[in-house]
């Protein structure tokens, strides 16, 4: 293993600022969530290289990157509930003209 | 250069490129699919950072399940994203600038700390890091309750799905 | 450790390139001449009626969810599985908890009439 | 006689030396070698498949009374290879509206899923690809790519039909996946072990299939729904949806999905064999005596496993051929409504009696875990049984209001 630890951490870096750009560019609703799972997959990224560069042994870096797993299943199973829910009502999927919130 | 080095930077050449193409398509269903490539880098990333369980895990979970909930997602929408036209907001450029500042922050602080320039020792081959993962998940010292709660947390997803999703019309 | 990820790195590349070999060939030796209607999507012989890309029932959303739900819940199970046989039987216990809460999201999903294919 | 006992790691050997002799690295010698045993599995893996599509031809025709292909060969050997010919040879049409790169990706991908299992299929206890602590689990991440590959394909066809039965195809599959891992925790349990040489070797003594003969039936079924074959074919329903996801295929792309299929059903055969029937292993402690000591030579073994693996692939061409289709509606009700459940309760029976037998001799715990299962059975079959009356009743009620019509239309 030669690759330094702060590989991954720009790599990791460079994917959540992409995800980042993604979630405020994007106008469609699923684009965003498609931008969140990639700055999820940035942590998971993070906390997988520490765990195996720091120690080994403990897999506390292991345990959070599975329960990061599950923070983003239920994240994907409700976001696109929502968005389903929403095109059945209002046929669009377009971030910014879902406002009934607004008034 | 080893080896090492080598696969690791086209792996990290293919996720950030997926990346990049997941956020700038304009079909969707493209953008679903380039997401799925660059989670299958991140799966190859954990099977160079020998976490093989996360690595598989990542493949069955997100390829497996979330990807083809997002194709699903995105064909049952299917007269915004045959739009003509852009995808993205007018002022795409702000987040650009946002993220690239962001990112140029971060690479200077993570290149600034000298302790993240160290390569990671060899796992002792008598360690089992697989058992140790089962061992933290249900020994009661460790993170039981995370893993109880994450099961909590995905039934309460589960519930607030199906209620949203089979929204009875009014 | 490293040389079975390897293994399988190699293994993926190589399982990729083989399947293309006789498309390439294929490509090489088999005649093409197109036209337009070859090129039509086909449905039965008659002409195409409508989009191609028809709306889908919901239904197939939900199972989809219920199916991600479920798939993340079984993968934990594995690290549970395997730390059976170290851990006195309350350790089993913990895990039949993980399953109930499980079903319990199962029981609501049948009682809300989800698994019903209309 | 080292060969002979351990083939891999004598020509392991004999190309290293040769390897490094020329002045290259041990690591990138590794490297080569890996490649070279790749190739070789593979193409072993390709060869297999063509002769399977002999099989498959053979069978289906005895099934149904024929004779199937005899003319080319001996008893029609050489068959496929006329069929591979005549598949390259074809105009490969692509459909106007496709989307190329996809449409071509398809079908590679849909046979890559299932030569990537090879990479875990433990042929004997010294010829396998590689031994992963998760391979149970990658066999799963392998059905994903599978599942990732139809999607793909029916999508990128411009078509309707195929977009239709890909979507079928993909809500069974994503479905009867969720039993089958459960199925698979079960084995895990029992040998303690994800890797499949581990879980052979825990079969020395007595095979899963009588630890848990529930969980190898759940595992059969998902399998037949994972691969699509019928009774769960409704991907390719010919009446309703032309011929499903590949109705736009030509050519040799068509022939990769059939490929890719009859190879997915017999390595399904093998998993079979390795999670339920011990594998190339399970002699029930045979191969310790003297005069059966041959048993453990791997080419013994491996002929032991391609045998089973044939039996799996049989059973499931016997299924195959000799069912109806079933309609998608009941196919996803049979899976929630009393797969997963059921799979459920084998997988808490199987963890908490194996916990609790664990301190008896031998055959109390194999007696206990299956009795436990028959019991579980029986009972399964007596709630059906009164579901079943209880639908029986209302469907003859409702029949009974308006028999008049039906009796008009008989």
């Amino acid at each position: 293993m030669s690759i330094p630890l702060s590989w991954y951490l720009i790599l990791a870096a460079a994917l959540f600022c992409i995800g980042l750009f993604g979630v405020l560019s994007r106008k469609n609703a699923i684009a965003i969530l498609l931008g969140i799972e990639l700055m999820l997959n940035a942590v998971n990224i993070n906390l997988v290289a520490f765990w195996r560069y720091q120690d080994p042994v403990k897999m506390t870096g292991q345990v959070f990157a599975i329960i990061v797993f599950a923070v983003a299943a239920a994240e994907v199973a409700v976001g696109l509930a929502l968005i389903i829910s929403v095109y059945r009502r209002r046929k669009t999927v377009i971030a910014d003209e879902i406002d009934l919130m607004k008034w | 250069m080893t080896a090492d080095r080598i696969i690791f930077l086209l792996t990290a050449g293919v996720i950030l490129g997926s990346a990049i193409m997941v956020v700038v398509t304009r079909k969707l269903i493209h953008a679903a699919l380039w997401l799925v490539a660059a989670l299958f880098g991140v799966a190859i990333l954990y099977g160079i950072l020998q976490a093989g369980f996360l690595a598989v895990v990542q493949v069955v979970v997100y390829i497996g399940a979330i990807a083809i909930l997002f194709i699903f997602a995105v064909m049952l929408t299917r007269k915004e994203t045959l739009e003509k036209g852009t995808q993205t907001r007018p002022n795409w450029w702000l987040p650009g600038i946002l993220g690239l500042i962001i990112l140029i922050g971060l690479i200077i602080l993570i290149t600034g700390h000298i302790d993240f320039n160290r390569t990671a020792e060899q796992i002792p081959t008598n360690i089992d890091t697989l058992r140790l993962l089962g061992v933290a998940l249900v020994s009661p010292d460790a993170f039981v309750l995370p893993f109880e709660i994450a099961s909590v947390l995905l039934l309460a997803a589960l519930v607030g799905a199906v209620f949203v999703a089979s929204g009875k019309k009014e | 450790m490293r040389n079975e990820w390897l293994y399988i790195g190699i293994f993926l590349v190589i399982g990729i390139i083989v399947p293309i070999v006789p498309l390439v060939f294929s490509r090489l030796v088999a005649p093409r001449k197109t036209n337009p209607i070859k090129q039509s999507t086909y449905e039965c012989g008659i002409e195409t009626v409508g989009d191609s890309w028809v709306q889908f029932k919901a239904q197939y959303y939900i199972f989809a969810l219920v199916f991600l739900v479920f798939d993340v819940e079984t993968v934990f199970l594995f690290p549970w599985a395997l730390s059976i046989k170290q851990f006195p039987l309350f350790v089993v216990m913990e895990g039949i908890l993980f399953i109930s809460i499980l079903v319990a999201g199962l029981v609501y999903a049948w009682r809300k009439g989800m698994l019903e294919w209309e | 006689m080292v060969f002979v006992n351990d083939p891999i790691k004598y020509l392991d050997a004999v190309i290293r030396d040769l390897l490094t002799g020329w002045g290259l690295s041990n690591g990138l010698s590794t490297v080569i070698i890996y490649f070279i045993g790749i190739t070789v599995l593979i193409i072993f893996a390709m060869v297999l498949d063509i002769f399977l599509v002999w099989v498959e031809r053979k069978v289906v025709a005895r099934f149904q009374d024929r004779l199937g292909p005899n003319r080319i060969g001996p008893f029609g050997i050489i068959q496929p290879f006329a069929d591979i010919i005549k598949l390259i040879i074809k105009e490969d049409i692509t459909p106007g509206g496709a989307d190329k790169f996809l449409f071509n990706l398809g079908p590679v991908l849909a046979i890559s899923s299932v030569i990537i299992l090879w990479a875990i299929l433990p042929i004997s206890s010294k010829i396998f690809g590689v031994d992963l602590n998760v391979a149970v689990l990658y066999l799963v991440a392998a059905g994903a790519l599978g599942t990732l590959s139809i999607i793909v394909g029916g999508w990128a066809s411009n078509n309707k039909y195929a977009l239709l039965g890909a979507f079928r195809m993909v809500a069974n599959m994503i479905s009867y996946e969720i039993p089958m891992v459960i199925a698979l925790l079960i084995p895990t349990i029992l040998a303690d072990s994800m890797s499949v040489q581990g879980i052979t070797q825990a079969q020395g003594g007595m095979w899963f299939a009588f630890l848990s003969p529930l969980a190898l039936i759940i595992f059969l079924i998902s399998a037949i729904a994972e691969l699509g074959r019928s009774p769960f074919d409704l991907n390719e329903a010919e009446s309703e949806i032309v011929a499903g996801f590949h109705i736009e295929y030509t050519g040799m792309k068509f022939g990769l999905f059939y490929a890719g299929e009859l190879l997915h059903a017999f390595t399904f055969g093998g998993f079979i064999a390795v999670l339920f029937f011990g594998g190339y292993g399970g002699f029930f402690g045979l191969e310790k005596i003297g005069l059966f000591s041959w048993l453990s030579n791997p080419f013994v073994q491996a002929i032991v496993f391609l045998a089973k693996a044939m039996f799996g692939y049989w059973v499931i061409m016997w299924i195959k051929y000799s069912m109806p289709r079933i309609r998608i509606d009941h196919m996803l009700a049979f899976n929630w409504k009393f797969l997963t459940p059921l799979a459920l309760v084998v997988l808490v029976n199987t963890a908490i009696l194996g916990k609790v037998l664990a301190g008896f001799p031998n055959w109390i715990y194999v007696l206990g875990m299956f009795s436990s299962n028959i019991v579980i059975g029986f009972i399964t079959i007596q709630i059906l049984r009164i579901y079943g009356r209880k639908q029986r009743n209302t469907l003859l009620k409702n029949s009974s209001t308006n028999g008049k019509n039906q009796e008009q239309v008989a």
